[in-house]
């Protein structure tokens, strides 16, 4: 049997389900020889901001049972830099591209997004609102839903291409959130971005990262990403998201997109195995195979509950 | 350059070395060259416990029959090592290598080069000894350790630099054996009693590779630095181990690394 | 070098810092052949509501990557059996005990406070306000400020003995959620409860828990748990707090006091070692005795960093 | 009571059953006893993958030498239990044992008794047959899989059951071995036809054992099933392995059974 893996998210047209999740695939190119990004659904960018940033000072990650806290810190050779080098070879290999937008004020992300407007091959935007720079007041972007969907709402009107939202678990009322960046105009709502936490060097009695707190990934939050994405799905059937946490296997992807995600990204996976993106749509057709399912849009949304 | 790939690999011989480390030998049919100073990702275990892999230098590598057999050195530090000093023979594993670009060893050369080894950080300086030694480049090797137990692979160390008509020269931090004190301080010792070096090699934990930098940059000697980072993913994409350098760049020493010239790092490094 | 383990939270001595936490240690009797309860720092009860609770249907349990979610649904024999069944064995052994107090609306709390006010050797009520079974307009009491300060207020007006308050990791502003139920009179604060997550089966096309969602435990979140105490704790510092949630080791507890516990409770590693609470203890014990640590209050909350 | 101890315990011996099954012996200087019907909560491996021990029902236990040997069967579902599969000989585990209930299992009562097996529930029954043939109680055993192949230990049931006077009845769903259909359909024939036992002890699948407790409460037969809860923690303090007794109650099936007479569960065990 072979299975129809295509799928989209909102007007943007997917070979697959899966693709690499910003920050965890540099920007499209750097795993050419694993994962050819042009068979992937797409890549996501690392976040871009208008000029470089240099990022945190180290040590930036540790591991954390099933998962890992970085505090990278948005390091990026900058929007311009991206447009240079990086967007005409993922052009020209026809890969699917969603840029990943952080800005230090909103100004940034329309900077940003202005900048990518002169160019072509670039599919999406996502906005990454869970930054730990802030804006306003010291309340992240991703924390205040009216603030959220002014975002939204200027960034939609800078621009015709889809713009999805990246929304952070830790925002203290996620449907509220999400409902606003709806509102705000995005097509989609990604999520989750890592979950805010700690590590402790108990001998230094100090925190592990040089930033104190970081963001925690991997398997050991998907039981939350999964909630969260079932969640929103519910308050909001109508909006298509993109599901990511812990995404590790073909069977997680379908768990995802069971819980109402239209497609999912694979993130801290591919620092355990670097052709995991690639890996994970061969299994997820494997899985649709076994269980007799012809096209993977069959999954979406497909839990039987309530 | 040379492809990276990801490959499985079997146990298939493992020595103590000391109380805390251990040398193992990996095979796979597949084939693979290295230079010293690059290094595998090592997935030490299945299953998420560890979650992610574990950077190993390589320590050699050799093609027999057509089994390509890949040497580390391991220092038992948490559950990676641990894992791996326990898989039995034949077991399993994934190593993704080699990864990052390794010291300068320009055939032909003639030296004298000094290999500068803190502890673990011997496997690179060790593999580059043999090849040095192969190509009849002359060197020293400094080898140092906390005490004398914890001195690595000392015969093997000894022939190599034989080889190459160089010395070699051990040091403990303790004095249990070999000169007391630290290893950096027996070079800067032969350094002031004359001795000249094309270019020192030296990997180690950061305070060596610091007193080394100053003492490079005291003495106009050029140093190549193998740095250990803690380390994500291992291939560029996390920038979990970014290194500073002296232009205030923060590049990835996974992949401009993890050999830097130490002039090109930033100030503190030799501060 | 011998340690001193003796701790206090708030007005409660504890000899040592660890204490079995609500719901994996039965009634504090279970597991005595492994941990003693008189041994250990305090035992915390099975939350109980006024009449016994039957739970919620099967299954309830499912292990996640270092982490497992429940939903028992507080299956409880009733804080009338606990007072005529286990307390006197308790007491005669000289147990410190925390009754972990639970119910549907703010009436059944007092009611449980009532009735263990008639009984000797009760040394603290801790009371669970992250239910899923919700009063005041489906909101958790452990979600609305306004609502946990009136309850703890009502609370703190029942008994003269210590009150604290478990705070879930689920609320919308967790420092907030902190303050109310200090502002209403709690002694101290234990965090975190677990935190709301799902697990899917793909091939049932199910959620596998009966319930839907659950709550996430384990290794998994300690790292959201050990930040959330140092936020609580940074922003609350003369509040005394309960470290709970993913503590496995000695060198874990060690993290918890660091970041600003007064002591520990030691959850899901009890599934996994009947004895984990009391090696814990010992643990901690040679953890300072190796950094020279003469007391191990020293540790609390002496995390170096800002 | 019998004291349960969390012991720790080496892989002594493994062997094949199925192509899915497999026996292995765990070993400890430690004194052991248990009865037929109680498990064991096992440690697959350290760390933190899988998190939670596995329940495994104790299929024999001896002391030879000073030696006590716990002899489970395991079948390979998933992570767990593939560890058990992989852990080389002499790896050490722990096992926390012995825990719940356990079959009625009366000395010197005359029988017979139905003992019925399907797929991997056959340990706590075959431990069973031995005792049961070794105090002179009569019994059939009937043994049930899915196919040919994954009837367990055919030989050692037929000789336990023959040492006690009885019959192995064996059946496989798709017909390949023995009697064709379900192990309940193949008891329910011989009632039919006027055999009479004093009671039946059950093990399996779910829906055999409620196929069982509806043929039980149809014929008036006693019969005590071991049932299989996810277990969290195997001693009582989780609630995660309830079972609904038919008072109403919800009782931890690792503290109060495993094993419960089908009488005393809730009606749709037997509905
Ligand atoms: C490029 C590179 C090459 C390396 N080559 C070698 C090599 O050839 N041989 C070798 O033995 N090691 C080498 N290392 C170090 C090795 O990667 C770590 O020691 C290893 O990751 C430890 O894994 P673990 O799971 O055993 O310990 P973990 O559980 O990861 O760590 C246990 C404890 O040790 C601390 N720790 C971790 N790494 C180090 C470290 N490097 N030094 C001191 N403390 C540490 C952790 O913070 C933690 O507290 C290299 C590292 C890099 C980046
Ligand atoms: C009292 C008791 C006694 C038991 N005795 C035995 C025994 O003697 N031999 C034996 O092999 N097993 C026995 N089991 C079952 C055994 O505990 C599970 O099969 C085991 O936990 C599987 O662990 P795993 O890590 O291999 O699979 P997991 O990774 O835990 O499970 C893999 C997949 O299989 C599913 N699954 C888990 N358990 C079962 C199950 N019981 N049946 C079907 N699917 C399941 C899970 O939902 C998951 O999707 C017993 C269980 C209980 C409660
Ligand atoms: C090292 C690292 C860097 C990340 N950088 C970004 C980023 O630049 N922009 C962003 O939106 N998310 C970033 N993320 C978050 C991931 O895209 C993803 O949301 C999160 O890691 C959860 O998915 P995972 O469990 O599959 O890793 C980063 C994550 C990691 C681990
Ligand atoms: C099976 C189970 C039952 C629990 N029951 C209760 C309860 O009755 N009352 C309560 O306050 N917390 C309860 N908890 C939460 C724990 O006390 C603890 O807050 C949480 O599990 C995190 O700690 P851990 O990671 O050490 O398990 C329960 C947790 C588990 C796993
Ligand atoms: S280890 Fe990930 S970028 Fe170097
Ligand atoms: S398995 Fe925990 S109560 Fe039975």
């Amino acid at each position: 049997m072979s299975v129809r893996m295509a799928t989209s998210v909102g007007a943007v047209r997917l070979a697959n389900p899966v693709m690499a999740a910003s920050g965890t695939f540099g920007y499209g190119l750097d795993l050419i020889d694993f994962c050819p990004p042009e068979r992937l659904g797409a890549v996501v960018s690392k976040g871009l901001s208008p000029q470089p940033r240099p990022g945190n000072p180290m040590p930036r990650i540790v591991e954390t049972a099933a998962g890992m806290i970085n505090a990278i810190g948005l390091q990026n050779i900058g929007v311009e830099a991206f447009c240079r080098d990086a967007l005409p070879l993922l052009r020209a290999r026809g890969a699917v591209v969603a840029v990943n937008v952080f800005g230090a004020r909103m100004e940034e992300y329309l900077e940003v997004i202005a900048r990518c407007e002169r160019e072509a091959g670039v599919a999406a935007y996502e906005l990454n609102v869970s930054c730990p720079n802030v804006t306003a007041g010291g309340m992240e972007f991703g924390h205040d839903p009216a603030l959220l969907e002014t975002l939204a709402r200027r960034c939609r009107e800078a621009t015709h291409r889809p713009l999805w939202v990246k929304l952070s678990p830790n925002a203290p009322d996620l449907v509220a959130t999400a409902r606003a960046a709806a509102a705000g105009g995005a097509d989609a709502l990604t999520l989750i971005n890592t979950v805010r936490a700690m590590a402790i060097d108990a001998v230094a009695r100090r925190p592990v990262l040089a930033n104190g707190c970081g963001g925690l990934s991997g398997p050991a939050v998907k039981p939350i990403a999964l909630r969260m994405v079932w969640e929103v799905h519910r308050a909001l059937p109508e909006v298509p998201l993109v599901g990511i946490g812990g995404v590790e296997t073909g069977r997680d992807a379908a768990e995802f997109l069971l819980a109402g995600a239209s497609a999912v990204q694979v993130g801290t996976a591919t620092f355990r195995d670097p052709a995991a993106p690639l890996r994970i749509v061969a299994e997820l057709e494997r899985f649709c195979e076994t269980q007799g399912i012809a096209d993977v849009r069959e999954l979406i949304g497909g839990l039987q509950w309530r | 350059m040379i492809a990276r790939r990801d490959l499985a690999v079997r146990v298939a011989a493992r020595t103590d070395l000391s109380p805390t480390c251990f040398r193992i030998a990996l095979t796979t049919p597949e084939p693979l060259a290295a230079v010293p100073g690059q290094f595998g990702m090592v997935a030490c275990g299945e299953g998420f416990d560890p979650l992610l892999r574990r950077a190993f230098s390589i320590a050699g590598v050799a093609r027999r029959e057509g089994v390509t057999i890949v040497e580390l050195m391991v220092k038992q530090i948490g559950r990676g090592s641990a894992l791996l000093r326990r898989a039995p023979l034949g077991a399993e594993l994934r190593l993704l290598a080699p990864l990052g670009n390794g010291f300068t060893l320009a055939p032909g050369e003639e030296g004298p080069l000094a290999l500068v080894a803190g502890g673990i950080g011997l496997p690179p300086l060790l593999f580059a000894a043999e090849l040095l030694a192969a190509q009849g480049t002359a060197f020293d090797l400094y080898l140092g350790a906390a005490t004398a137990a914890e001195l690595l692979e000392v015969e093997h160390c000894r022939s190599a630099a034989a080889a190459a008509g160089g010395e070699l020269v051990c040091t403990t931090d303790d004095g249990s054996a070999g000169e007391a004190g630290f290893v950096t301080a027996a070079l800067e010792r032969r350094l002031a009693g004359g001795r000249r070096y094309a270019r020192a090699l030296a990997c180690g934990p950061n305070p060596m590779l610091r007193a080394l930098a100053r003492l490079a940059r005291e003495r106009g000697l050029d140093a190549e630095l193998s740095l250990e980072e803690p380390m994500g993913c291992g291939v560029g994409v996390c920038l979990g181990c970014v290194v500073e350098l002296a232009d205030g760049q923060f590049v990835p020493s996974c992949k401009e690394g993890p050999v830097f010239p130490a002039s090109r790092l930033a100030a503190r490094w030799s501060a």
